[in-house]
């Protein structure tokens, strides 16, 4: 697999909605997309023995997950009629409220894009090496976990 | 030979560096031996490893300059 | 049903990206929510006979679809645990590439959000009273059917 | 009696109009029944109705001043 091939979905801090709303005008001239299904994954301030999550610090293993990723969607592609993927997700720290993925697929048709929305977002949870450190207010921490 | 290994996650608690060298070790049970001796609470710790970006599932011969990658649990998302 | 309890879903044209992206942005607040669900609905511009749908036009029985999504709305908050729901629909004109549908669903955990708002949509194309109007280049036009 | 219809999407390529006023009709059947006889291409188009905002499936009584709604096929989104 050669390095040009791997599209980084990493960015440093929280993913902003004007980014998300300049990914969706994009397609407007994609005049053969009839829906778009998007997926934001949001920093949830648990509470956790009375100490609520101010921020979770995202890491990565950059090189292992964007292969995967690579292969998460070539995957993706063979399996529904999509006409575009995206993937965005946030390394380093992002705070309570901020979103830190955003999965957007695009399709002629609505199953296939849902569908596809929602195996994305399962597999780059399960399948990319990614971690979250939950940080309290008191700067205490803990390690987040996938359910 | 000489092998480079990374931690991430709430391994790097247990180790307190993301990278380490290990000399002399001819495989991955090797390593994991020599590992599980210098930082025991990694035995009570979950995770896999992947030699050179790969997920392995069994022991496996190392060469000299492998990467060896320590992976808690993802939780990405 | 009194009418002060019914949430007007419908604005004229299409629904700009940044109307998008401000909706998101409200969310941030709401630390609570762990996941989003979007759905976009976006006018394509099928060839039909060799002619392409350049936009569709939409009207709507209002006051009975708003009735309709106040029930579906009701019974989408009962069955999945969710922090909330917005949707908004397009009436008049929307131009090929531009979007006609905004659904929008939050909630602590992905599953519920994702499969509340799939569930919505596939409600909302069947029991709204909604029609669109594809209209062609040439001032010719047809119905739009709902697959 | 009266009874307000009004006709939406393709249904008003039929009647060329979104509103008709009739008048002296009993229930639903009769209504349809002189709606086909005003506009004969009803007969072949895809339509339910709703009285007052209501979907009905079996002829019913109208009322002074019902509004009675001609539904094609949804095709929103």
């Amino acid at each position: 697999m050669t390095e040009k091939k791997l599209k980084n979905i990493f960015s440093q801090g929280a993913i902003p909605a004007s980014f998300i709303a300049e990914s969706i005008q994009k397609h407007s001239s994609k005049t053969g997309i009839g829906a778009h299904s998007i997926f934001l994954g949001q920093v949830r301030s648990d509470a956790i023995n009375d100490k609520k999550v101010a921020a979770i610090e995202y890491t990565s293993y950059e090189e292992m997950a964007l292969e995967k990723m690579y292969k998460i969607r070539e995957a993706i592609f063979e399996k529904y009629d999509l006409t575009c993927m995206h993937v965005h997700h946030s390394l380093g720290r992002v705070e309570a409220g901020e979103i830190s993925l955003f999965v957007f697929t695009s399709s002629p048709h609505r199953n296939a894009a849902i569908e596809a929305c929602n195996e994305t977002v399962e597999r780059i949870k399960a399948e990319l090496p990614v971690w979250g450190k939950e940080l309290f207010a008191d700067e205490t921490y803990q390690w987040k976990e996938n359910t | 030979m000489q092998v480079n290994v990374i931690a991430f996650g709430q391994i790097t608690d247990i180790t307190g560096r993301s990278t380490i060298t290990v000399n002399d070790v001819t495989d991955t049970n090797e390593l994991i031996q020599k590992l599980h001796s210098l930082y025991p609470a990694l035995a009570n710790t979950k995770y896999v490893i992947a030699v050179d970006k790969q997920i392995i599932n069994e022991n496996m011969l190392l060469e000299n300059n492998n990467t060896v990658a320590l992976l808690p649990p993802y939780a990405g998302g």
